[in-house]
């Protein structure tokens, strides 16, 4: 289904990130080099505070890596702000706005009269789930309702590359599960590339074509497993032996490296 | 930028409301000039609005307009930029402007004498000024009325030393009333005494110019140097018609208090009934017109503001007023 | 029903509070004599009131009508200035200083600049007003609007929002609440401006009824107008809490979020 | 690298702006023929900041004491009516429209009160400073402790928190940039605040000194004493900023939370 | 291990909960019977916005049901703040304050000194791996390292009841993992009753001894699942075919009930 890439979406060249609290320096992401091909599905996994969301920051221009490059479409992109859809790892509603009014902040944002964006929006809402909270605001909604909010105005933005982080956290799993149809759908029939931070290892085989499994901090990748299993994947698959395999591979790469260990003996 | 020429006098947002003016009514003819006054409308200013209520402004072409600035020593340079066409001042404060370049001069003298005074309440054992050693005295916190002050214990044999000056700002007679202070210097012996009395208390008055001040003119009429190059015809009407106001009012006392009271509704009337009759023998007192300066009294006058540290700089006296006005009108 | 003998109490107690405030101070002017040029018992200030009323009504058109000018053009400089300020380090560095620079002219200083720049009319009324009541604005205003979450701000920079648009956007709605406080500020001010504006030359307004009244000792006068300035700031005040609950509807619907 | 260099323009920049407006000011005074008694040129002003500098430092020593004693009690005023004001519905309703109304009270009814019961000394001026600064800063304080999530308030009730543990530990932390924003105004308009103060009746302190050069018509000492009262109120306003970022030094460390 | 319960530490007596948007009302807790016994530890999953955060913040108190009552250890409380641990679903993290005084927060209402909180606190923050950022500022955390910091903070509140709001969300699985072991081990050790709520089944089903499925909004309580698996139960339990079958109840339970289909025709 997929063709080979004519050019990386996304290059990382050496990328490095160090945050500084006060004179401390904490160098979050190692020296990291990451290639994602045009139509490619990527999951990305690792431990709570590797680096993941620095990661995709980076990507989308929020910051500027310490060293290194970013080069977007086969150029170096020193300024890459508004090129991708990002959706943050917290939901990151306007208080102010609407359900409606945030979900098409994108598109208001790219000058589309408001009239013609809410069209837009509209059976999204519904299909969403959330048709009857059109107008109301954030505060008014449950944990998982703004994060499918959130969710839908990422997909709203309507570019090539989705960048996600744990898009489906607070969803309980029929919903996620529908919420992760439609991301299929979309990223298969409107040649969408992903790149997908999620915890859930089971949801990184589900959807990718391939998992990244990132270090504790300094995060860098210390494993890639290209799914080779068949598309569509039914959630049945899970039972699957190469999925179970699969699984238990990344598990034991984390495992591997987990800086926290599973303490039973003391309280 | 330049202030606007004198002549767009701006409209008042009251011109409809309690401004005189709206009740005559403007031909196209009237010349419009303005007059900046000292303070807020009293007894003193009844001359301008005889003028303009019995129609000498008019009779000579002028429609005059009467305004308020926030500070007596504003008028001068209200005047001098041309904003207003006249204005009332101090024979104080013209010297003093003139010293510091602002071409001001007096056209005519409003009243001849001091109407500062040193003001006690009687019961104080406040007589004469040295009467005042060790005591407290309030003043408006001007170097004039220090001035005055030290000159008058000097004459009666104290020094300025021996009293506490508190600058009490603008609250003379409420800081005299409250027993704040035991006496006061600023305050007008045909105005703020009148308030004392209004008020169940006896004033002692001490009068400036019988304790050692040489005589001057408290409230003059000025004008700017331009205007009396450009416009001395202009001048010499509205100073025709003037005196011919301050002679309608003194002949009418009674009349010149309603006619106050009928332009500012908010007048305390039986101050100003009181305070006019005082005031009104003032306009004219030895002199043959209503208006007329000596020489003597601006050279006496500034030579005293000079010994005083009043006056620095070298001003003229005799260039500060000009009687030609006043002369020409008799 | 318990609810609304709460909202009755809360009505009725204030009105005790204020009715014992004026009867204090009516007993105490009595009882320490205070003479009424000082301070006028409120019987006094309530007979001025009501006997002056068609000359308080008069003298407060003109000040209202400063005060809202002045309120007016208050607003549109402090939105002006502020946006300037927290949009441009060089605008903020050269422009900031001198506007707090004018918080500190008294205005002994610029009675006569006004004057003789704009004669006796409206318009120094207005300046004086404007020149008391856009600071707070301005202050408030510039806080807030760098004070939104700068994430809110990356996230319309990662949709590729332009930095006018993350001005409009997220940092002038999530400036809204500061905003409105400084309003609220310079609303209750206003007044004051005004007052002060008509120091500054004038033959009508509150201030100007003030002075003459004062200068006149009919202290009464004095304290009705004072009285009734406060009603204007008072409702001032009252009207832009209104308009802020209005404007900002998300923050009452605002409740546990869970 | 590049952030000195711009760090340096953002230094430059300014400077060369406030230079060329002194240059602007001069130039019109001369080309317009302003005269110096209107608005004195800024050289004219300059010449007089030095030559009275002893004169202008003795009276500004005591406008100082005043603004600082001023703000001081502000702070401390301000405080405990906000508290009162967001602890109970009841001193909302009765307190603060007298807090408001304490806004339109001019200095000419103010001033023979504080005449009479405070005499000429230093309080009725630091009375006329509190009551100039405390407003913005209450007001900022109200909407501030009001403003902070509800659902942190909830978190600390859900604690066992009482109001007053949820004022400290919530309330209290979340309104202290709005504090600062009112104190940032506060700071400015102190000064003038004295400056009226003086006005009442004193015998020192740089509104007094403004009076009286101004009838003396030495227009240059009045701006040279209006520039030093600018200047205080620009480092009044600038020392709020450094205590803000002390006090606040979690805002500084926000950023981008992912 | 459990006895049989002396009273009830939690019950809810025909609670429901309406809000109200402008004129309109919502009611999202239906009608709804719940006991917990003393030291019982039980599941709470429903789908998003059913109402369960909602339900956890009437028992905790901050908010009041619109009708019926909640019993707390056989008594009525209508006023039960300060009874019980909640962990919301949002972290909450104050922004002003360390990790290590969010962390001391309930010590510190407690009236316990500083002093003696932090060397309480400072432990735990090394077991969860956050002592390196025990002087950091929540801005300064990564998502997962801000779930952690509200956990902490919550078992340090030292209740007999604890409501956890998806305290694992966001959390990778093997901190996950050793968090769960952690909640285990405070509530067999310290006498802890746990209602949690999470979209995780399997999680649910690891750690309850009984797990409640809830409707769709109006959330009612529509099927009771008890979870007789022995404890401790390892990870592997999952592929027990008893877990399976208990796992594959609870999702035909969500299923039949779920608003929202699977849509796979049509974008
Ligand atoms: N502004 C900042 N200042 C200092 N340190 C920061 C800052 N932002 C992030 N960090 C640190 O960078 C590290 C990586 O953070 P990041 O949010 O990328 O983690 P993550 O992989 O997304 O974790 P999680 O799965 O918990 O969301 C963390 O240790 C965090 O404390
Ligand atoms: N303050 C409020 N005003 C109006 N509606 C509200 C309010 N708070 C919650 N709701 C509504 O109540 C319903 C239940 O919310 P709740 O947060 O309890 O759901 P939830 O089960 O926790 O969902 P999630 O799993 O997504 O967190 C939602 O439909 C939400 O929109
Ligand atoms: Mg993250
Ligand atoms: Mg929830």
């Amino acid at each position: 289904m997929k063709s080979a890439p004519l050019h990386w979406r996304v290059e990382l060249r050496h990328v490095t990130k160090t945050f500084y609290r006060g004179r401390q320096a904490l160098t979050v992401l190692g020296p990291l080099d990451l290639r994602v091909a045009d139509r490619e599905f990527v999951g990305l996994v690792g431990p709570s505070g590797c680096g993941k969301s620095t990661l995709l920051n980076v990507i989308a221009g929020i910051e500027q890596p310490t060293s290194g490059e970013v080069w977007l479409d086969g150029e170096p992109a020193p300024e890459r702000l508004g090129r991708v859809a990002y959706m943050h790892q917290r939901d990151l509603l306007l208080p102010w706005r609407t359900v409606l009014d945030n979900a098409i902040l994108p598109l208001e944002l790219r000058g589309i009269p408001r009239r013609e964006a809410a069209a837009r929006a509209l059976p999204w809402l519904e299909r969403f789930g959330l048709a009857e909270f059109t107008h109301a605001y954030p505060a008014q909604l449950s944990g998982g309702m703004r994060q499918r909010v959130a969710f839908l105005r990422t997909l709203l933005a309507d570019r090539p590359l989705l960048l996600l982080d744990e898009p489906f956290g607070a969803l309980d799993a029929l919903t996620r599960a529908s919420l992760q149809e439609w991301l299929l759908t979309l990223w298969e029939e409107l040649d969408r590339t992903v790149i997908l931070v999620t915890h859930d290892v089971e949801e990184a085989l589900l959807l990718s074509d391939r998992v990244l499994v990132l270090s504790p901090r300094p995060g860098r990748i210390v494993r890639e497993i290209v799914v080779d299993l068949p598309r569509p994947r039914p959630y049945e698959i899970v039972t699957d032996p190469r999925f179970v395999r699969l699984k238990a591979e990344v598990l034991a790469e984390l495992r591997a490296r987990s800086t926290m260990e599973v303490q039973f003996d003391g309280t | 930028r330049q202030a606007p020429a004198p002549t767009a006098t701006p409209a008042s947002p009251t011109a409809s409301g309690t401004s005189p003016g709206a009740t005559t009514p403007v031909t196209t003819s009237l010349e419009a000039v303005s007059v900046a006054l000292d303070w807020y409308p009293w007894s003193n200013h009844t001359g301008l609005l005889m003028a303009r209520e019995r129609g000498h402004f008019r009779d000579v072409g002028l429609d005059v307009t009467l305004e308020v600035p926030a500070n007596p020593e504003d008028v001068l340079k209200l005047v001098a930029t041309g904003r207003n066409t006249f204005g009332i001042s101090y024979q104080t404060d013209v010297l003093l402007a003139r010293a510091e370049g602002i071409p001001v001069v007096s056209i005519a003298a409003l009243v001849q004498h001091p109407l500062n005074s040193v003001m006690a309440l009687e019961g104080s054992g406040i007589a004469r000024p040295r009467d005042l050693a060790g005591k407290k005295v309030g003043y408006p916190g001007l170097p004039s009325d220090e001035a005055l002050l030290a000159t008058m214990l000097e004459f009666d044999g104290a020094r300025l030393d021996d009293v506490t000056l508190v600058n009490v700002g603008f609250e003379l007679v409420r800081a005299l009333l409250s027993r704040q202070v035991d006496a006061v210097i600023g305050a007008y012996w045909v105005h703020e005494s009148i308030l004392i009395e209004q008020q169940g208390e006896r004033p002692v008055i001490l009068r400036v110019e019988q304790w050692g001040v040489p005589d001057f003119y408290e409230l003059v009429m000025v004008t700017s140097e331009q205007e009396l190059r450009d416009h001395a015809e202009r001048v010499q009407r509205f100073v025709r018609a003037m005196i011919r106001g301050y002679q309608d009012a003194q002949a009418d006392l009674v009349a010149a208090v309603d006619l106050l009271v009928r332009e500012y509704p908010d007048t305390n009337r039986a101050l100003e009934e009181e305070g006019i009759r005082r005031l009104a023998p003032l306009w004219t007192e030895g002199v043959p017109i209503f208006g007329w300066q000596e020489a003597k009294r601006w050279t006496d006058y500034a030579a005293w503001m000079q010994a005083r540290g009043l006056l620095r700089g070298e001003v003229d006296p005799n260039t500060a007023f000009t009687n030609r006005f006043v002369e020409a009108a008799r | 029903m318990a609810r609304d003998r709460l909202l009755t109490r809360d009505r009725i107690v204030p009105l005790l509070i204020l009715v014992s405030v004026m009867l204090g101070w009516e007993l105490a002017t009595r009882v320490f004599q205070i003479p009424r040029w000082v301070l006028p018992p409120p019987s006094a200030v309530v007979q001025a009131l009501i006997r002056d009323q068609r000359l308080l009504l008069r003298h407060l058109t003109v000040t209202l009508e400063e005060v809202g000018l002045g309120l007016t053009f208050s607003v549109l400089l402090a939105i002006v200035l502020a946006i300037g300020i927290v949009s441009s380090r060089l605008v903020e560095r050269s422009v900031y200083p001198l506007v707090v620079a004018s918080q500190a002219v008294p205005i002994v200083a610029l009675a006569p600049i006004l004057l003789i720049w704009f004669g006796y009319g409206l318009t120094p009324k207005v300046i004086v007003v404007v020149l008391v009541c856009f600071f707070p604005i301005a202050v408030n205003l510039v806080d807030g609007l760098r004070g939104v979450d700068p994430e809110f701000v990356d996230l319309v920079r990662s949709f590729g929002g332009t930095s006018w648009q993350t001005l409009r956007v997220v940092r002038i709605p999530g400036a809204l609440p500061a905003f409105f406080s400084g309003l609220r500020v310079a609303a209750a001010v206003s007044v004051i401006g005004a007052l002060i504006g008509e120091w500054v030359g004038s033959s009508a307004g509150l201030g100007y009824l003030m002075i003459r009244a004062a200068s006149q000792f009919h202290t009464d006068r004095v304290f009705a107008a004072v009285l009734v300035s406060a009603v204007v700031s008072i409702g001032l005040f009252w009207i832009v809490g209104v308009v802020e609950r209005i404007a900002l509807p998300w923050r009452r619907s605002a409740r546990t979020e869970t």
